[in-house]
């Protein structure tokens, strides 16, 4: 699927996008496999309440289920306007 | 309704006249416009980052949600990302009702539901550094009044 | 702070660029207009009576009044009398502030009290007939919240 | 002191603003005496609650003194905006 970051989360990442293949059931599931590979996912999921997700462009929450979600999105509260 | 999301600059008052002419069923029009404000210490550049595809989505689901709750005659977003200096226009939002309250209590709507459902980051850059700007409690606060 | 009083039209769209622009310091701008319904019937012209040399005192107060309670950068009134046709803009307010909910609450704290405390009367004509437009009461209500 | 009519009160008065001689102490005393004169001011001020006074183009009370005061105008509640 497609992992996508933005704001500090993808500075902190390094990338703004890329593609995981993953049997995660969760995003939860998801963000403890990344933090599980490198120092630089561990840091940016440190505090998931300074986090929201996004599963195919609406917004939803941690515990979602990730069955049939094309695209993942990572990023710090929006602060538009 | 009217979604619109650009790198480049818009006219906020050409956008206004267009928005507001040739009306005679509406007789309340309200705008908002975002400017760029310059930071203590110097805003250099006002960069805004934004989610390509999920931005459209989200401002064209907040403003079908203003429109019907207010029985709104029309509703118009434009909403900038990329780099930007203070003064700049950064976003405006236009509602058309037929009384003041519901044009105003739409547009704060838009505005309130934008703020912190749009996904725009706000990054500021001075001389010295650079900062993401950080979500405000109380704009998370202002979604419960709805 | 600028307060017109006028027969003659204004050009929404250009005051409401002239207003915003050049703005630094203000990050917030909220500007609304009255447009004349055309009401069931079918109507004719709007006729609007004032009182000259009050009408100027009583907006400016008010307007003075917002500035002050709101810490505004800016406001600006400007309202129109004599005979007007469907869709033809009679009024509007401008107000610019440092957030957004300071420049909505004031300029809907204008409405309300120019709408029942400054000296304009509107009659419409019809085909048919003319009658002066009654006030309501929940606009007289709506001064409560201030 | 000069009184002046607006909008429907204009109307059924049938001046927009003429000079008057009086020595009514208040706004109501003032009223009383125009009511006696003719036909057309009892009409015009037969409901209060349908009126608002201004003294010297500031909106003020029924009961409020005259002394002092140039001009009075009569109207019904505004309809701007």
């Amino acid at each position: 699927m497609d992992v996508l970051y933005f704001a500090w989360v993808r500075e902190r990442i390094g990338v703004p996008k890329e593609k995981i293949e993953t049997t995660a059931a969760t995003v939860n599931d998801l963000i403890s496999e990344l933090r599980g590979r490198e120092e630089r996912y561990d840091a940016a999921f440190a505090d998931l309440t300074a986090l929201r997700v996004a599963l195919d462009q609406e917004l939803s929450e941690f515990d979602a289920p990730l069955e049939g979600v094309r695209e993942v999105a990572f990023f710090p509260p929006m602060t538009g306007g | 309704m009217r979604v619109v999301v650009q790198d480049a600059p818009f006219d906020y008052g050409k956008e206004a006249e267009a928005f507001a002419d040739g009306r005679h069923d509406m007789g309340a029009i309200v705008t908002f416009a975002g400017i760029v404000r310059d930071i203590a210490g110097g805003l250099d550049v006002m960069e805004i980052e934004h989610y390509p595809g999920m931005t459209e989505k989200a401002l064209k689901k907040i403003a079908a949600e203003a429109v019907d709750r207010w029985s709104l005659g029309d509703a118009l977003v434009i909403h900038r990302y990329g780099r930007m200096g203070a003064g700049e226009k950064i976003m405006m939002v236009a509602t058309a009702a037929r009384h003041r309250k519901d044009a105003f209590e739409a547009a704060e709507y838009l505005m309130d539901y934008l703020k912190s459902r749009a996904p725009f980051w706000k990054k500021e850059h001075t001389a010295q550094d650079a900062g993401w700007v950080a979500a405000k409690d109380e704009d998370e606060a202002a979604l419960d009044r709805w």
